[in-house]
C-alpha cells in the first residue's frame, strides 16, 4: 500500500465526484434538460479511479458510452464535461461530442466510445506510442462484460501481447450488457482467465473495493512500465443506475439494485475502511461532499446558461488541414 | 383501417412471418433482451421495443438474444439462411456495420454469384439509421449509400408505416439478402395499416404528392419533409411531385425519370453527408437519362461534409431542413439558363 | 476405432487426390495455364479427410482461401474443381468464383472464403440451422493458425458457447500465415487452450497422423451431435508448397520443406501404418494412386479444352429475384 | 529524371519520410513477413514486394510485422496516430475493409470533429484496389467511394509512379486520416520520378489529355484507359480532355467543372458498380454546379452492378475497357437535343 493521506483524499474526492457527477445527471436527465443518449457510471467508481490513481497525464486510457467515470478519474474538467453534456459551445468537446464522446487528449482521455469494443485498439495504439516514443506512459482500456465478446477486444489483446506493449485491459463486469447477464453473454465463466489465454496475466477483483482494485492496478502498470508488456483486470462491480437513462431495468430483479446499494456501494466502503483505520476523519471527508456537491451545483447552472454553439461550427474541425 | 405506428407495424410484420413460417426467426442483442438477467427475460423487445413479445411466442430458439457480437450475429445470419432458415438479424444501430461489415458485402452478398447462382441466402438485417435523438457521430449515421453500392444487397428505406410493414413482410419472403432501414425518428408515425399480411414489392416507387413543377426524390424521413414543402408550395401555385423510392437498390429508376421527364425539374432529398450518396446517384441517373427534359440543375439537400454533431443547435443544421428544400424547389423554379 | 477397410481405402482415396489435385495445379500454374491466387493444400490432407470421414451431406463446412483440400474431402466433384479453378462455363461455380470460391451447397460445401476469418461466422449459422431444423447435422469450421488472430473467430467461438451448437471448430496450425510465423503471430503458446478458455472442449493433433485427426473429431463431432456443443481442436501440419503459388518462401530455412516432408507426410504415415498393421495391400493404395492420377489428368485435360463462360453470364446470378 | 515504377516510387516515398521522421511507422500483416519463421525476416517486404528493405533499414519497432488482425491494425494505428506517431498501417486488399471499417470510419475519421477539434490523427492507410489479376470477388474491389462518403476521411487514387510518390508523401506528412488506393495492375508501370522528395498537394487534378470537345474524369488505372481513348479519338477529330482527380476525398471541384464549361460534355470512368459510387458524385455535381454548360447527357462507363465475377473471359467485360469508353464519347459527340 503506498497511498498517502492526500492520495486518500483525492481518490475519495474522485470518486464522490463521480458519484455525485452522475446522480445530478440522472435528475436533470429525467426533467428533460439533458438532450441524447446517457449511460451513468454511478456504483462503478472504485473501478476508474482505483486505475486512475496510478496514472498520470502521459498515461493515456480509452473509454466507452459509460464514460463519464472514467473521464473524472483521469482528470477531465468536470464542468467542461457538464457544459459537453448539454451540448453547449464551451464543452468539452465544443458540444459536438455528447456523453459518448467526451474526450481530452491533454489529460490523455483517448475519449468515450459509441462503439462497443471501439477502444482496445485504439488503447494498443496509445501504448505503441509511448513505447516507440519513450514517453514512458501506459495505456488503459476500459471495457465492459459486453464488450468482452466483441471480437476487436480479442484482437487488441493478442497483439498487444505480439507486441509486448504496456496496455491493460480492465474487464469492468457489472454483470450486464444492456439488459443481458454476462453469464448468458459470456461463454465461459471466467473473463479475465479468457483474457488470460491470449498470453497475459489476467485477475480479477471485486470492483467495489478501492484498495483491491488499486493494489491490482498498480501491478499491471508496473509491469507494463517496466516493459513486461500487457495483462488484464476484470473488476467485478455493479451499477446502481440501468443501462441507460430512461431503462424501466425489467430485467432486473425488483430489490436486485436495493441490495447491491447496501452491500457494495464503494464509497460507503472505502469510507469504513478510512475511518476504521483512521486513515482519513469523517469530517474530512464530509468536507469533500460538500465542495463536490457544490462543483457539480455550479457546473449544472452555468451548463444551462451557457450558449450552444453558432452555426459557424456545423463545418469547422472535420479537418486539420481545412478548418 | 387502423391507425398504427411505424414500430407496431414492423412488430406486426414480424408476428405474421413468424407464425407462417417456422424458418423465419429473430436474432440480435437484446432483441428480448433479458437473458441471464435476475427480471423479466422480454425486458427490453429490442432496445426501441420494436420486437417485444416474440420471445413470449416463439421461444429463445427463434427469437434469439446474442452477446454483443456483430460480425457473429450477421455471420450466423447468413450460413443459417444458406441451409434453409430465414433469418431477420438486428444490427442495432447503423453505425455499427464497421465491426461487421465482412459479413454483409463480401460475404452474404456475394454467395450467389461467386458460386455461380447455387447460393440461396434469405437474410433480412434490420436496423436503425438517422439522426434527430440527439445520439451524435456514431449512432445517427444512414449510411444505406454503402449498401446501396454492394451488388447482391438490397436496400429498404421504408418512409411510414404502411410502407414499412408492406416492405418487411416481402423482404422475409425475399431469397435474397436485405438491408431493411428503419428510421428511428419514424417510430412514432402513425399509418392507415392493414391487420393482414401484405407485401409491397421492391423497386416499385409511391408518388406521395403529384405535381408538374419540380420533382422531389425523397428517401425515409425526408419523405415528410418533403411532402410538407409540397403542401406549403402548392398554394404559392408551385406543383410538387414528391417521389418516395422505398428501395434504393433496386431503385425505381422508370418512376423518377418519368417524374422529371414531365416536370423537367429535379430535387434531391437526402440525410446522408453528400459525397458517393444517394443524392449523387440519382443525379447521374437523371442526368443521363432524362437529360432532354431537364430545364434547370439537379439541386440536392444533403447534410455536409460533416459527421452528425451532438449539440441540438447543430444537429437540427446538420439534418436537412423544410426550409432547405423549400429554398432548393424555389431555385430551380426560378432558374433561367 | 470404428473405420472399415473400405472406409480406410475411401480415406486414402480422399487425401491421395488432394495431393494429386494439388501437385498437378502447381505445375499447370507454372506453366502458366491458371489465372488468379491459388494456395494449395498439399501435406495437409490428413486434417481434412480425418474429420471429414466423420461427416455427410448433411453437414455443413466452412472453408478458408486454402480450401481445394476440404471441398475434395467433403464430396465436391473434382472435374468441376479442376475447371472451377480454370475459369471454365462448367466450373463448379461457372468459373465465377476460382480457387478462392469453390462451394457446393449440395454436398454442405459452404464455400472456400478469401477473407481469413471469413467462415467461423457463417459455420455457426449452419449449426444455428441445423438446430432449429433439426437436421442431425453438425457444422465444422476450419481455420488456419493466422486466421486464429481474426475477432470473427473468438466472436463466432463464443456465440457457439453462448448457443450450445453443434459446430467444430477445426484450427489448422501448418506454422505460418502467409510469411509469418505462428510463435510470433499468436501471443499464447497454445491455440487450443485459447479456444478452450471460451467455453469448450479444446484439443490439439498431430495433423499428420490420419488417424489421430480421425478420433479427435470423431469425439468432437459425436458430442455435437449429441446436443453437448462446440469444441475446437488445433491440427498441428505444414504445409508443402508456398503460401500462394509463386512463393519464394524466403521466410522458411533452405531445408524445411525437405525435412518436413521427409518425416511429416501423411499420405506416407498413412500408408505405413495400413500396410504395417496389414488393413490395407500396397498393391490397393498403388491402384488408388492410378485411379486418381487418371482422374486428374482428364480433369486437366477436359479443363482445358472447356469453353469460357459467354457474356450473358456476366450479370446472371446476383440476385434470385431478377436472374 | 529516372524511370521508376509505381511500386518504386511509392517505396521511395516510404524511405524518404522514414529517414526524415522517427515518429513515422509502418505496419501490417507481412510488411516484413518472415517474423517467427525459420528463413529471412525481410522475406516478403509486403505481398507484393512494396515495403521491402524497411525492416532492415528501420527494424522491427518502426516496421511492425502484424497477425491477421486488421482492426487491431487500424485501431492501434490510429490510437498512435492520436499519440504523436504518424503510422502508416497497410490494409492488404481494399476488400478487407469490412473486418476493420469501424476503427477507420467511426474512430480515426471522427475523432477530430467529435472531441472538438482537439485531436489530430496523421494516419495512413495503405491499400490495393482493383480488378484485372483473376483475383474475384473478394480480392478485386475498389470501394474508394465508401472512404469518400466518409467525412472526416481523405481519399488518394494515384494513376501514376510519378503521382503515387508525390501524393505518398503528402500523405504521410498530412494530418488527417488518409485512404491511400494503389491499383494493382499499376505496381509495373513506370513514369519519370525524381529522385528527391516532393509532395502533391490533394485536391488538384492533373490534366492528362486537353481538348474541347468531351471531358473524361477519370481515376486510377482508368485514366490510362482515357489517355488511350483521347490519342485515338484526336485521330478522328474529337479533342478529349482527360481529367484524374488523383484525389477523390478532396475532390477538385473547379476543374472538373471548368473543363465541362469548356467542353460542354461529359464521361466519367470509374472501376467500381454504378450505384453510390464516384460516377454519380461527378455527375451530381456537374449536374449541379455546370447545367448550363451541358450539351449531351453525362455518361458514365462503370463496372455492372455485379460483384467481380473470376474468369478471364467475365472479368474482361467487367472492368470498363477502352471500347467502351470510346462508345460513350462517340454517343455523347454525336447526341441530338
Ligand atoms: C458495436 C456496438 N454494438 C452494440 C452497441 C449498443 N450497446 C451500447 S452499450 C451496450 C452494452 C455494453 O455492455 P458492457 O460492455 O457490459 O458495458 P456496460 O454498459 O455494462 O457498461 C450495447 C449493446 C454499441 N454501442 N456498439
Ligand atoms: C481479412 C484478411 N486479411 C488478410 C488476408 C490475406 N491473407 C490471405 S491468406 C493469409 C494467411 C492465412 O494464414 P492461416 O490462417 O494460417 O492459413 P494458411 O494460409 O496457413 O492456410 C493472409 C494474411 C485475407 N485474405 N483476409
Ligand atoms: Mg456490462
Ligand atoms: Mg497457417
Amino acid at each position: 500500500m503506498q497511498l498517502s493521506r492526500d492520495d486518500l483524499l483525492e481518490a475519495y474526492r474522485r470518486m464522490r465526484t463521480i458519484r455525485a457527477f452522475e446522480d445530478r445527471i440522472h435528475e436533470e436527465f429525467a426533467a428533460g434538460e439533458i438532450p441524447g443518449f446517457v449511460h451513468l457510471y454511478a456504483g462503478q467508481e472504485a473501478c476508474a479511479v482505483g486505475m486512475c490513481m496510478n496514472l498520470d497525464d502521459n498515461d493515456v486510457i480509452g473509454s466507452t458510452h459509460r464514460g463519464h467515470g472514467h473521464c473524472i478519474a483521469k482528470g477531465c474538467d468536470v464542468t467542461g464535461m457538464m457544459h459537453e453534456i448539454f451540448g453547449k459551445a464551451d464543452g468539452l468537446c465544443g458540444g459536438k461530442g455528447g456523453s459518448m464522446h467526451i474526450a481530452d487528449l491533454d489529460k490523455g482521455m483517448l475519449g468515450a466510445n459509441g462503439i462497443v469494443g471501439g477502444n482496445p485498439p485504439l488503447a494498443v495504439g496509445a501504448a505503441l506510442a509511448a513505447r516507440n516514443l519513450k514517453t514512458g506512459g501506459v495505456a488503459v482500456s476500459f471495457a465492459g462484460d459486453g464488450s468482452s465478446n466483441q471480437g476487436t477486444t480479442f484482437e487488441a489483446m493478442n497483439l498487444a501481447v505480439v507486441l509486448k506493449l504496456p496496455v491493460i485491459f480492465v474487464i469492468e463486469n457489472n454483470g450486464y450488457g444492456e439488459g443481458t447477464g454476462v453469464d448468458y453473454a459470456v461463454g465461459c465463466k471466467d473473463i479475465a482467465a479468457r483474457a488470460a489465454a491470449f498470453g497475459m496475466p489476467g485477475t480479477h477483483v471485486d470492483g467495489s473495493d478501492f484498495f483491491a482494485v488499486y493494489e491490482a492496478s498498480r501491478e499491471a502498470v508496473e509491469r507494463a512500465r517496466a516493459g513486461e508488456g500487457p495483462s488484464a483486470i476484470e473488476m467485478r462491480i455493479t451499477r446502481f443506475y440501468g443501462h441507460f437513462e430512461g431503462d424501466p431495468q425489467l430485467y432486473r430483479a425488483d430489490d436486485e439494485v436495493e441490495t447491491l446499494k447496501r452491500d457494495f456501494d464503494c464509497l460507503k466502503k472505502f469510507r469504513a475502511r478510512v475511518t476504521e483505520a483512521s486513515l482519513l476523519e469523517a469530517d474530512q471527508l464530509n468536507a469533500v461532499d460538500d465542495q463536490v456537491a457544490r462543483l457539480i451545483d455550479d457546473a449544472v447552472r452555468t451548463a444551462k446558461a451557457a450558449p450552444y454553439p453558432g452555426p459557424d461550427a456545423l463545418e469547422r474541425d472535420v479537418y486539420v488541414s481545412y478548418p | 383501417m387502423a391507425k398504427k405506428t411505424y414500430r407496431q407495424a414492423i412488430s406486426e410484420a414480424l408476428f405474421h412471418e413468424m407464425r407462417r413460417d417456422e424458418r423465419v426467426i429473430v436474432m440480435g442483442e437484446d432483441v428480448a433482451g433479458g437473458q441471464g438477467g435476475t427480471g423479466q427475460i422480454d425486458a427490453y423487445g429490442g432496445v426501441l421495443g420494436v420486437t417485444k413479445g416474440l420471445i413470449g411466442e416463439f421461444g429463445p430458439e427463434r427469437v434469439i438474444d446474442t452477446p454483443i457480437t456483430e460480425s457473429a450475429i450477421m455471420g450466423a445470419a447468413a450460413g443459417a439462411a444458406t441451409q434453409g432458415l430465414r433469418p431477420v438479424a438486428e444490427l442495432m444501430f447503423v453505425d455499427f456495420l464497421g465491426v461487421c461489415f465482412d459479413q454483409i458485402y463480401n460475404q452474404a452478398a456475394k454467395f450467389r454469384y461467386m458460386f455461380g447462382g447455387k447460393a440461396v441466402t434469405p437474410l433480412v438485417i434490420r436496423t436503425m439509421i438517422g439522426g434527430g435523438l440527439r445520439a451524435a457521430a456514431q449512432h445517427s449515421q444512414t449510411l444505406y449509400s454503402i449498401f446501396t453500392h454492394i451488388p447482391g444487397l438490397k436496400v429498404v428505406v421504408p418512409s411510414n408505416a404502411y410502407d414499412a410493414k408492406g416492405l418487411l413482410i416481402q423482404a422475409i419472403r425475399d431469397d435474397d439478402p436485405v438491408i431493411f432501414c428503419e428510421h428511428k425518428l419514424l417510430y412514432d408515425t402513425e399509418a392507415d395499416v392493414p391487420d393482414e399480411a401484405y407485401t409491397i414489392p421492391f423497386g416499385e416507387a409511391e408518388f406521395t404528392r403529384e405535381g408538374d413543377d419540380v420533382t422531389i426524390v425523397a428517401f425515409s424521413r425526408m419523405v415528410h419533409l418533403a411532402n410538407q414543402v409540397a403542401d406549403k408550395l402548392a398554394k404559392d401555385g408551385i406543383e410538387v411531385e414528391v417521389v418516395d423510392p422505398r428501395t434504393t437498390s433496386p431503385l425505381d429508376e422508370d418512376s423518377i425519370i418519368e417524374s422529371v421527364e414531365n416536370t423537367g425539374r429535379l430535387v434531391i432529398v437526402d440525410e446522408a453527408p453528400p459525397r458517393c450518396s444517394m443524392a449523387g446517384d440519382i443525379a447521374g441517373l437523371v442526368a443521363r437519362e432524362a437529360f432532354g427534359a431537364l430545364k434547370a440543375p439537379i439541386e440536392a439537400v444533403t447534410c455536409p461534409h460533416t459527421p452528425v454533431p451532438f449539440s441540438p443547435a447543430l444537429e437540427d443544421l446538420y439534418i436537412p431542413s423544410a426550409e432547405k428544400i423549400e429554398a432548393a424547389v424555389r431555385k430551380v423554379m426560378e432558374y433561367k439558363p
